[in-house]
């Protein structure tokens, strides 16, 4: 069954559904209940579950974390949310120390079977801090693991698929892209590991992951006006990364460029761009490009179009490749 | 260990004063005025939001008794204001740059374009519960300075849940710094109620757990805020933290994006008392002045608003150009990167 | 908003209990043994790290009776303890394998062996404050699978003052879980004293800021934390969280690498009443039993010796092996390569 | 005039002229008062300086960085510790959302002028989270600069120099490195910019910081025994990178190795090998190396030799370099 969804819509499913089919989910964070969240990607769901399975916590994202880990080890499957990127920050020592390590720490005795919430990156002329990349700091960490849907199908069975996965999560959605809609095809999810070809290509690979995807493609669409084939990368897990996935790519079309809107440095651009150049030496025509968001913390919202890699900026990268 | 005696020092019954409250007529309009100018910026505030100049706004309605009488009894030559989204009360109380300070609103610049050192409040905090231990640092830095100067955190009943504002608070009592935590428990964080937030439903009855006294007021009476603030904040200077928990009621939506019907009823908002503004009103009690304040209220509004629709020298370099007082060669090269990127459109 | 009535309900008053407090001879020998082992492991331990086998070890040393107290307490079949690095006589008191806890402090695993579903205590925990948390989301799933199984979080005086401590106390109590934040109040964190701390003294006194009944209990007479942490479990299972405060000394260093003559007098160590062992062996009164026991814990410290210096399977695989369920192929290719580097030494 | 110093007390000795020379600057931490912290740096402080000015806090890591930011406002110079690397993640909320933008937030008016200590890394068989290597964490956060010396006499100066420095800087202290002795020239600090040449050399740069210096030292003086040249790149400045120094080095030498305690995935040898690519395309013999920790917790003591770039592990980096 196919259906044309919200990005926003299509989470909303797979937490409906999740909720009834596994008695040992939960979802919880603030002003997920009564509201439905502030995106309204819980609409409904404590109605249906009730306010001790779709809980309304204290505004607390050290505890709201810890809590899942608690959770976790008396064996349920928590689906917390923080309410926007930046409020992971007060999370970290709860996801880093904890929800990380906790598998390791037991010997794999007290898994952390869980998925993070994280509406993530910007695009939405939200104040400061509504719009972070955390990526980069996540797939650092030991013990996480890191996916980005970019379409409604993605988010509904990427998110089925993290709930069913027997180690923590990030999830990381894009919150510029709630509100578009997209087919989801319910009974085929297509392959859910690694990376996905977006749109295929000869020139140049364009790796991108969330809101980035549908502007590389709107790049690819212009590119091909002139006659330039490039071919589009879903990146998804960014932890692990689908290293032969994007290899294969890049090996056939031997030009990359990274997008992301987070800032450049240390960013995960510097990962996947020396990870092609260890794995493809000798058959790149050119260096690894980046067009990322600058080193400044996310700018107002008056400034966000300067900050994150716009249609302009892409092209620009792919000219820098493909005239190297 | 025997256990030691129930608690080494009751703190300081500092409310209500033993000689009741008085605010003279002069401070009692000063305070009125500055409510009707916060309450005219909000319900303008909010039309501006639905014209599209501003992309979003959280309006105060309902707190300006909270926010202008405490920030009016801060002593503007050595105190400190630490707000939070929705203080703009404080904002007006100070007799801050209110465009300067609607920068941020406008989404020009996070924190507002305003000097914190000039106009006394810090950048407006998005963080919640941060202000705590912002001001519980400047604090301390008063005390090491000698300044007698203090300093009021402001936060809400919501923020009161992050570990950072006992952070805060234990540190400020431990090493006596001269803070006061302003909470406006508003009933509501977001769509969040009370009882789901705070467990016992006060901030207040958090204090005397670290020896410090608290201050339970309503907050919805301008002159108790203002005589209230006063105290804590001399009790502050001299003896260190205190805790005020003003009870108000936020009487407008979380922010103009929210929809208080999917989380509240109507019957529920109108069954709070008297409006904050009213009060005033009754206090003041002198309704040819009051009109006249009225009318002053909606020019100085409108005024904002002519000026926050000319245009401001903001531009992309300033994203550069603010990061660090010294520049890094990664940022020059970016900076002439985005120059050259964006020059060419 | 007029000011609400100043608290709804007042925690109930837990401690002392009406009719006082009676432990069995049986319990009380059960409770006195496994402190025994708890001290002779601690001095052995030390001496173990003098002898370079333990490469660091934080003595437990005045604390049994909080320890063995409160985890004898427990009911196995259902509740479970949040530990730290401090809490040997927790894990004594739940019999748990000392070997397998051992190898934490071994440096041989973070956290040691033990699977904590089995043992019923978690891995320790080296991050203070943590503990309150995970107990806090254990105990709220036990209040959804209906088990009537509590959690017992245990932490000090220092971790008190986490931000953590502050959210699991208030989520604790919001939603009623069936938690005892267990407070050993020892009088130091590390070389930092109480009144640098703890701002007014006492971790328990800020429990009715939440509206939890608190107990403030001598932490050196086994008997009653025995029974305080009984009625605090009842309790907790049938209406939410209690802290106990348990006031205790830490009587040895932090860890072996510390130096306490830095930060403390002889004469203040010397003045702490009475050493909890000889509390015990007080209540038991039986001299010849305890010349037995004495034996006993002798000989159980020595088959972990034992134990711990006979080889363990442990090898730079478990390194990778453990970080995920299910393994990613980075760190397959990791771990090769690892092997490969390693075996051609 | 030259002292032979351990680095612990070269940085004692930096704090105390710090603190004699600058009113405006505080020490603060755990224990770092009347103990002089766990690895002594700041012994004997607080008996000169008075307990107003070091100061034993509580145990609080987001409460230490939140007043360092209050204190900062005010024009305090406030130089903060955390006692070990991984109780800075408790501070990341402050660090990141306050610390790295409050500068950027009040448009340069309330700079955040401090020095965060922040004992890093492994190799003394401590327990977990005591031997955390956070740079590319930090480092991928705009707003903050990050520094790593890597022997007394960097130690000594680095953190004269950071304490100068008006932007906030993190200091992270090799604890493995506190007790070896070297020589501090306190009048001639050499460059204090950027990176340094530690040891020169002519076929292969190794580019390493902190305690990774010294151990890469030695495997250049075991490969010169194999008649191998390598050069040995202290970066110091992990944050901003010194970009033209690094790639001055490996232009001259053609291959570049970098090593680091860190998690190998999009820890900063990702961001340097990246860089080094970009500026020396068609210039490098061979792909850049990574020698790095494996992608798992730092684990307990006895297995750390395994986890932290061992010499061995170093020469087969530059064996795999050298024989590409
Ligand atoms: C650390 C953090 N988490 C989440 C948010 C998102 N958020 C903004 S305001 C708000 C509710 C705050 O409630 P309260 O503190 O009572 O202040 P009020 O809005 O009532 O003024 C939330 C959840 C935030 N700003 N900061
Ligand atoms: C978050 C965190 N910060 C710092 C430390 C380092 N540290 C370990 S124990 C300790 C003192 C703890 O004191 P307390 O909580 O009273 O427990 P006690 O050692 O007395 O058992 C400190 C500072 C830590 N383990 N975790
Ligand atoms: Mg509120
Ligand atoms: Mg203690």
């Amino acid at each position: 069954m196919t259906e044309q969804l919200s990005t926003q819509k299509a989470i909303n499913t797979a937490l409906r559904e999740i909720l009834a089919d596994d008695a040992k989910s939960l979802v919880f964070g603030e002003d997920v209940g009564k509201l439905g969240g502030v995106f309204r990607v819980t609409d409904g769901l404590q109605t249906e579950f009730g306010a001790h399975r779709v809980i309304d916590t204290p505004l607390a994202e050290s505890g709201i974390l810890g809590m899942a880990a608690g959770l976790a080890m008396a064996g349920h499957r928590p689906i917390p949310e923080v309410q926007f990127d930046g409020f992971a920050y007060p999370a970290m020592n709860q996801i880093i120390s904890q929800i990380a390590r906790t598998n390791y720490r037991s010997r794999g005795a007290t898994p952390m079977q869980m998925v993070l919430r994280i509406p993530s990156y910007g695009g939405i002329r939200a104040p400061e801090l509504h719009g972070e990349s955390i990526e980069a700091t996540l797939a650092h960490v030991p013990g996480l693991k890191v996916v980005s849907p970019s379409n409604p199908h993605q988010a509904y069975h990427l998110l089925r698929r993290a709930h069913e996965m027997p180690d923590p999560v990030m999830f990381m959605e894009p919150k510029s892209r709630y509100w578009n809609r997209g087919d989801v095809d319910f009974e085929n999810p297509g392959d859910l590991e690694g990376s996905l070809v977006a749109r295929e290509g000869e020139d140049l690979t364009i790796i991108a992951w969330g809101a980035m995807v549908a502007r590389s493609l709107e790049v690819a669409e212009l590119a091909a006006e002139d006659d330039v084939s490039i071919e589009v990368v879903d990146a998804r897990w960014l932890k692990p990364l689908d290293e032969d996935g994007l290899v294969a790519s890049v090996a056939k079309t031997g030009r990359a460029v990274i997008v992301h809107e987070a800032p450049r440095t240390a960013g995960l651009g510097a990962e996947i761009g020396q990870l092609l150049t260890e794995r493809l030496w000798g058959k790149l025509e050119a260096p690894v490009e980046r067009v990322t968001g600058y080193d400044v913390p996310t700018p107002a919202g008056d400034l966000e179009d300067e900050y994150i890699p716009s249609i302009d900026r892409i092209l620009f990268g792919v000219q820098r490749s493909l005239e190297y | 260990m025997p256990v030691p005696p129930s608690s080494a020092a009751q703190p300081a019954q500092l409310w209500p004063p033993q000689n009741g409250v008085t605010v003279d007529v002069e401070t009692l309009r000063g305070l009125a005025e500055r409510m009707l100018v916060t309450r005219v910026l909000d319900t303008e505030a909010v039309r501006w939001q639905r014209q599209g100049i501003l992309p979003a706004f959280p309006p105060a309605i309902g707190q300006e008794a909270a926010q202008v009488g405490s920030a009016m009894a801060l002593d503007r030559a050595r105190d400190m204001a630490f707000i939070t989204y929705r203080d703009h009360g404080v904002v007006v109380g100070l007799d801050s740059d209110l465009t300067d300070y609607m920068g941020s609103h406008l989404a020009l610049w996070n924190g507002g374009f305003a000097d914190p050192n000039k106009v006394r409040h810090s950048p407006l905090q998005a963080v919640v519960g941060a202000t705590a231990l912002h001001a519980m640092g400047w604090a301390y830095a008063q005390k090491l300075d000698g300044t007698g100067g203090a300093a009021i955190a402001y936060f809400g009943d919501g923020a009161s849940s992050q570990g950072d504002v006992h952070e805060a608070m234990n540190f400020a009592a431990v090493s006596k710094s001269p803070v006061v935590f302003f909470v406006q428990n508003n009933g509501w964080s977001l769509s969040t109620p009370l009882d789901l937030q705070v467990a016992g439903g006060s901030v207040a009855a958090r204090a005397s757990g670290y020896s410090m006294p608290s201050m339970r007021i309503d907050g919805d009476d301008v002159g108790e805020v203002y005589a209230a603030t006063q105290i804590a904040l001399e009790h502050a200077r001299e003896h260190g933290p205190v805790v005020i928990e003003a009870f108000t009621y936020r009487r407008g939506p979380h922010a103009t994006s929210d929809d208080p019907s999917r989380y509240r009823s109507l019957e529920e908002e109108r069954a709070l008392g008297p409006d904050p503004i009213d009060v005033a009103r009754q206090l003041v009690a002198d309704e040819a002045w009051w009109a006249e304040a009225e009318q002053r209220a909606e020019q100085a509004v409108d005024a904002v608003r002519v000026q926050m629709q000319s245009p401001r020298t903001i531009d992309g370099n300033d994203m550069f150009d603010y990061v660090f007082q010294e520049k890094t060669p990664q940022l020059v090269k970016q900076q002439e990167q985005w120059r050259e990127e964006t020059d060419l459109d």
